[in-house]
């Protein structure tokens, strides 16, 4: 891979044409996973634990399996034996004892909604119906729902094979301690002048796609499954379902459907092996959707956290120490990405001395996925709130107190290696010299505030093909499922480097048979590494083009130039010919053309976004409204703008969502409560003022394209950027999510008795 | 869902005759909006639907300058708050028929159909009470009318017995000099159900209250008329002190409970804030009248 | 010599010492000589022959993707750091 | 199984009959019986809007109205807004404005929006935002929405007044 970065002038790269997917989703014909429907197909419905934390003492099918309609239960007994041991499965590493236990509960629930059987019938209606014959005797263990639960001694064990690396052969319910720590931490403090210390915890919330998890499983008598579902990885819904059936990942065909929203809780499987094993039992296809209950319920939330941030400046504005304690509930399963929030948690700046233990820690609630950048918005939320808090202390613009520590090329990063080039003073200096910074914001009880956020971005491997058709048009073939409109940045990637027209590009996924492996669209790498495969794939294709016209005009591939989709032979006056002419001429110099390529991208580029937001607060309710918004955010090379945009503003409003109203709402037995969209309150049109963005644009040097991955880090900045606007409309600093107008209120009011009762003492 | 039956009567005579029938295996049916979540989620169990929408009785919206209002229990929100008349004579009213869920509700549900659901955080129950709004009920055995605030009489259970039908809510024409209003506090900007709902009706004489009537929504286990909180601005000029008064009066009535939407602590609080601010713009509409 | 550097959990097996200097061409060769020197800590870093599924190996600021395969030049400094994403399933 | 009623209605300006039990949502019956699977299942609690139709040009959660109350009704979803296969103006503003990410929301703020500007051609923004309250978008931030819905009305605006003019 050529590390020098592309920076000249693009035909289709940075404009917006129309995505090629478009006409079928305004048109109702795109089919999603639920969409689909074959003949003779069965419906599937999931019986689910009431109790968030019980042990399984019998179930009894009988009765169900009697009601008419009613054709097959499935239980773990029919899961075969999964292995208690670590595999990489690309953003991902599988565990697939757990994975099977949460499939559906070996011995024990662990979760209210933790799946026991399900029920393939004729018709959805009768399936439920069957549910409620299906008897589970139960006894009920007590539910350890905080991290305090958890870890205080005598606490229940929720999984008893569990060991962490720290504690022998004792049983614990804590996964994992990471630690990362350079310097002296005691002298950086000893060195500060300010010194800021607080406690924050964050709720557990859900990503909240739009589309619930589905899947249609076909099992054929020879032994072939296929599944078609909505999914960010066919691949790794093969290999995660091969793992949990114990069938060969050769014998699995995924079909991934258009998927209705992702951000990462499409990432592993839920419903697949069901929809599987139901089909064995049947031989009829069968098809599972889950109800939002059950996707509250039962799908892949990300972390409520618990961190205590302790951080020092000089009177300067100069960052010297941080200490930071952290722990994030895994769910019901380890695996929580406190380890990527550790690492990013004071990410944007240059703190030489530093101290971070992590914890991931299990509890009775659904095992945790992966959500837009994940682990770090939970950890920015504290530490931007820390950095805002000392920047005042030390009487310095929050913005110039940011761009004064922040990193740059070459400074270490909290896990050791440089930075290479990266944008993130950039967004500052976009956000200070917007207009929206620069206005002057006032009213009563508004307040303005900013904060920054990093995130990784992600490599891995991908796979991509350019079929350049007999009439001069291409099509490219990827195995990213397009989940924010990734097909038209492939299209005019493979357009670009084709010279074609948009429009003469169509781009397709690719089902696990018909494309090379490609990891999971995530972690903000499909525009980068598929991106890069299929820059790759496509130069592939120009090379044999030029083979072919050599051959045409009895040349040297090394007399024949390409440039803009036109072929020329270099030197004497022979008319160039484009790739349409050319095309023709294919079957009599060799065949079709299809280039190819296959990447384990590495040179992956950081993302940072800086975000500013406006608020007003009712004080005697503790209700917030967004007044304005901007978001400034590095995208390394912007492939399609609109997209982009799309990324920074989508990600921004589920940070707004985060910061003011979404949590799950447990009651002391463990039971969800708020298991639909009234009470999972996430941001409605009204809510949301227009989200300004900003594009910055440094190069990744490590792509040849320049691109950086755009899907996560916009959602980093915002609870942090509320909870300092907050503060500057109403003076108190909230240390916990949702900034519900509950817990606001009681915030504001505990405040305003404090002052109230600081003036009467002054008044004495 | 379990297996149902439906029934689409275009008359009152039929729909009685066949809820009578079924007994307590029948439920009347408007909107949906309600009862389909429930059915669905097995929080009410029940064999026939009489869908109620296509009995003319149901669908009336008329008004008389001295007989006031008759609004049909099927005839649906949005109508409501479509409705020229209804805005200039039950501002509260139309309001709160405008608050209840997405436009995509409002053209189904009912102002019937939410009294009937039986909820405490119902929008318009609030709106009706303080109007002092009756509910006509025909059954098996004739006719009666109901005071809305003895409507409800439990979470989801109402006055209503097997094979009855609430046919319309009647509301006295308003009263010179007088206004209604309702708020709700939600914490988004829709889609919401009440927090805490108050609706206030008030009439003036001069600068004082001559006569007020106050209820609220989502703080005990029916709506509540709040009769003390009221009887603290009656006669009373509405200043900043009578507004506190009745707040205060208005918290004390309630016996919320702490759930995901709220702490009970939260919602006297906010009941209070709401009360003064519900009252203000009722008096401010009064006074135009 | 190839600079390794020991994520902080790991010290206890340096006596707290976090940059060491190890012969090598290849990853392999960087563990197998860090095993050497300080018992112990190849067993924290390999499962089955390979670099553990949840480590990650950083070489000159680039992520890796060859695991022990990948080979390293006479003045690289490599880290050894938790594979990140989305946790595991 | 409860017995299956025949109904008559008129979708997308076509007369079909189908059979459903009453049990069965409009929703349900549009994609499971007439294969109209343009409507989309996001809560079953009428929060999200993405099964949003059109019943007798009003918006309707297809998932809060049962199969059997569409006799005689007549219905619209988004598989009917394009006529003879060229999209309305709505459609292509959404395409070019890059109002949609996944796609899953997308019919029911078409069927929304379609509504809103049948009834109010000269929206303004908080009209918009009001109109689209009970429609969840979870990928834009409704941000392109909007844009692409006031732009909309704009544009069939802008061709009344050709229309009118060309008269």
């Amino acid at each position: 891979m050529a590390a020098s970065t592309t920076t000249g002038d693009f035909k289709v790269i940075g404009t917006r044409p129309i995505r090629p997917d478009g006409v079928d989703k305004v048109t109702g014909r795109a089919k999603f996973g639920a969409d689909y429907a074959f003949p003779g197909m069965l419906h599937g419905k999931v019986l689910r634990s009431p109790h968030a934390h019980a042990i399984i003492k019998s179930i009894k099918i009988d009765k169900a399996l009697k009601l008419p309609g009613v054709k097959a239960i499935v239980t773990s007994k029919d899961l075969p034996d999964a292995e208690n041991m670590l595999e990489q499965s690309g953003e991902l590493t599988v565990n697939p004892m757990h994975l099977s236990m949460n499939i559906l509960a070996h011995d024990k629930v662990l979760y209210d909604g933790h799946a026991i059987a399900a029920v393939a019938a004729t018709s959805p209606h009768i399936a439920e119906e069957a549910l409620r014959l299906i008897e589970v005797e139960y006894e009920v263990l007590p539910p350890v729902m905080t991290v305090e639960a958890a870890t205080k001694p005598g606490a229940p064990i929720l999984l008893k094979d569990l060991r962490n690396n720290e504690e022998g052969d004792k049983p614990t319910n804590v996964a994992q301690h990471y630690q990362f720590k350079r310097g002296d931490v005691a002298a950086g403090f000893k060195a500060a002048d300010y010194v800021v210390e607080r406690e924050f915890n964050t709720a557990m919330v859900h990503q909240g796609y739009i589309e619930p998890h589905n899947a249609v499983g076909i099992y054929n008598s020879d032994g072939q499954a296929t599944i078609y579902c909505s999914t960010q990885g066919a691949f790794d819904v093969r290999s995660l379902s091969a793992h949990v059936l114990g069938m060969p990942v050769g014998k699995i065909k995924v079909v991934p459907a258009e998927i209705g929203g992702g951000f990462g809780g499409k990432t592993t499987i839920y419903l697949e092996p069901l929809s599987v094993l139901l089909s064995k039992k049947t031989g009829a296809p069968v098809k599972l959707v889950m109800s939002r209950a059950e996707v509250l319920r039962a799908s892949g939330p990300t972390p409520g956290a618990k961190i205590k941030v302790k951080m020092g400046a000089t009177r300067d504005g100069k960052l010297v120490a941080a200490e930071i304690w952290m722990a994030y509930q895994a769910g019901a399963f380890p695996g929580s990405p406190v380890a990527a929030g550790a690492l990013c948690i004071i990410a944007p700046y240059t703190v030489e001395n530093f101290q971070i233990d992590a914890y991931d820690v299990v509890v009775n609630r659904p095992k945790t996925a992966s959500y837009r950048a994940p682990g770090t918005t939970q950890a920015a939320f504290a530490s931007e709130t820390v950095i805002d808090e000392l920047a005042e202390k030390c009487g310095i613009d929050p913005i110039d107190f940011r761009i004064k520590n922040a990193v740059k090329e070459g400074a270490p990063q909290i896990m050791g290696p440089p930075f290479k080039r990266i944008g993130f003073i950039q967004t500052c200096e976009a956000i200070k010299n917007s207009a929206h910074y620069k206005s002057k914001l006032t009213g009563k009880f508004r307040g303005r505030g900013v904060a920054s956020g990093f995130w990784f971005n992600a490599g891995m491997q991908s796979s991509a093909m350019v079929n350049i058709h007999t009439d001069g048009t291409a099509s490219v073939v990827t195995g990213s499922p397009d989940i924010g409109g990734s097909r038209a940045s492939m299209a005019m990637i493979a357009a670009e480097v084709l010279g074609l027209p948009v429009t003469d590009v169509r781009p397709i996924t690719a089902d696990t048979d018909s494309i090379g492996h490609t990891d999971v669209t995530a972690g903000s790498r499909v525009t980068f590494a598929t991106g890069m495969a299929v820059y790759e794939a496509a130069k592939d294709a120009v090379r044999q083009l030029i083979e072919r016209a050599a051959k045409v005009w009895e040349k040297k591939p090394d007399e024949v130039e390409f440039r803009d989709g036109i072929l020329h032979a270099k030197g004497d006056g022979v008319p160039p010919i484009s790739i349409k002419q050319l095309a023709p001429r294919f079957p009599r110099t060799g065949g079709p053309i299809t280039g190819r390529a296959s990447v384990n991208a590495r040179g992956v580029g950081p993302g940072f976004a800086t975000t500013v937001v406006d608020v007003e607060v009712d004080p005697d309710t503790g209700k917030v409204q967004i007044l304005r918004c901007t978001i400034a955010q590095d995208a390394g090379k912007a492939i399609h703008p609109s997209y982009v945009e799309g990324q920074m503003q989508g990600g921004t409003a589920q940070g707004i969502g985060w910061a003011l109203n979404e949590e799950y709402f447990y009651d002391d037995k463990g039971t969800l409560r708020n298991t639909g969209f009234l009470d999972y309150r996430i941001p409605t049109c009204l809510d949301l003022p227009m989200i300004e963005t900003i594009i910055v644009e440094e190069p990744n040097p490590g792509h040849p394209l320049g691109v950086r991955g755009v899907g996560e880090v916009s959602i980093v900045p915002p609870v942090a950027a509320v909870a300092n606007a907050i503060y500057r409309a109403v003076g108190v600093r909230m240390t916990q999510t949702p900034m519900s107008p509950p817990k606001l209120l009681k915030a504001i009011l505990k405040h305003r008795g404090a002052t109230t009762t600081q003036h009467s003492a002054a008044a004495d | 869902m379990h297996a149902i039956n439906y029934d689409a009567p275009t008359t009152l005579d039929q729909a009685v005759s066949i809820l009578k029938t079924h007994g307590e295996n029948a439920r009347p049916f408007c909107g949906g909006t309600d009862i389909i979540i429930q059915l669905r989620a097995g929080v009410r169990r029940t064999e026939h639907l009489v869908d109620v929408k296509k009995i003319k009785e149901l669908q009336v919206l008329s008004f008389d300058a001295k007989k006031g209002l008759r609004l049909g229990a099927a005839v649906p929100c949005i109508e409501i708050s479509e409705s020229d008349v209804m805005r200039r004579h039950y501002p509260g009213l139309t309001e709160a028929a405008h608050l209840i869920g997405s436009l995509q509700i409002q053209n189904r549900a009912s102002v019937g159909g939410n009294l009937c659901n039986g909820s405490p955080a119902a929008d318009t129950t609030p709106a009706l009470i303080v109007l002092g709004a009756r509910a006509r009920i025909v059954g098996p055995n004739g006719e009666r009318e109901v005071p809305v605030e003895a409507f409800v009489v439990s979470p989801g259970r109402t006055v209503l017995k097997p094979g009855e039908l609430l046919v319309e809510l009647l509301v006295p024409a308003p009263a010179p000099h007088s206004s209604d209003a309702y708020l709700r506090f939600i914490p988004r900007n829709e889609m919401d159900i009440a927090v805490v709902g108050v609706g206030a009706a008030v009439t003036l004489d001069g600068d004082k209250v001559k006569a007020a009537r106050i209820a609220l929504a989502a703080v005990g286990p029916t709506p509540i008329l709040a009769s003390k909180a009221a009887d603290a601005i009656i006669g009373m000029k509405l200043d900043d002190a009578a507004l506190e008064a009745a707040g205060r009066a208005a918290s004390a009535a309630c016996s919320p409970i702490d759930d995901m939407r709220g702490t009970a602590e939260f919602r006297l609080h906010i009941t209070a804030v709401l009360t003064r601010r519900v009252l203000s713009i009722a008096a401010e509409r009064a006074k135009k009248n | 010599m190839p600079t390794v550097v020991i994520p902080a959990l790991l010290r206890k097996f340096t006596d707290g010492v976090e940059r060491v200097e190890v012969p090598g061409r290849s990853i392999r060769e960087l563990v197998r000589h860090l095993g050497e020197r300080f018992p112990g800590i190849d067993k924290q870093l390999l499962e089955d022959g390979d670099i553990r599924p949840s480590i990650a190996v950083s070489i000159d600021g680039e992520i890796a993707t060859g695991g022990v395969l990948d080979t390293v030049g006479e003045h690289s400094e490599v880290h050894f750091i938790p594979a990140l994403g989305g946790g595991e399933v | 199984m409860s017995k299956k009623t025949l109904v008559e209605a008129t979708i997308n300006g076509e007369t079909v009959e189908f059979l459903c039990e009453p049990r069965q949502s409009l929703l349900e019956t549009l994609r499971d019986v007439l294969e109209l699977t343009g409507s989309k299942e996001g809560c079953l609690t009428g929060d999200c809007g993405a099964c949003t139709v059109l019943v007798e040009g009003r918006p309707v959660c297809s998932c809060l109205m049962l199969g059997v109350e569409a006799q005689g009704k007549n219905i619209t979803t988004v598989e009917g807004l394009a006529t003879n296969g060229v999209l309305s103006v709505l459609q292509n503003k959404f395409l070019e404005h890059a109002a949609l990410q996944c796609g899953i929301c997308t019919p029911g703020f078409l069927i929304s929006a379609k509504s809103l500007l049948d009834r109010n051609p000269k929206p303004t923004e908080h009209d918009v935002r009001y109109a689209l309250a009970g429609n969840l978008c979870r990928c834009t931030g409704y941000d392109k929405i909007v844009k692409a819905v006031l732009d909309a009305a704009a544009a069939i605006r802008s061709q009344g007044e050709g229309k009118a003019a060309a008269r």
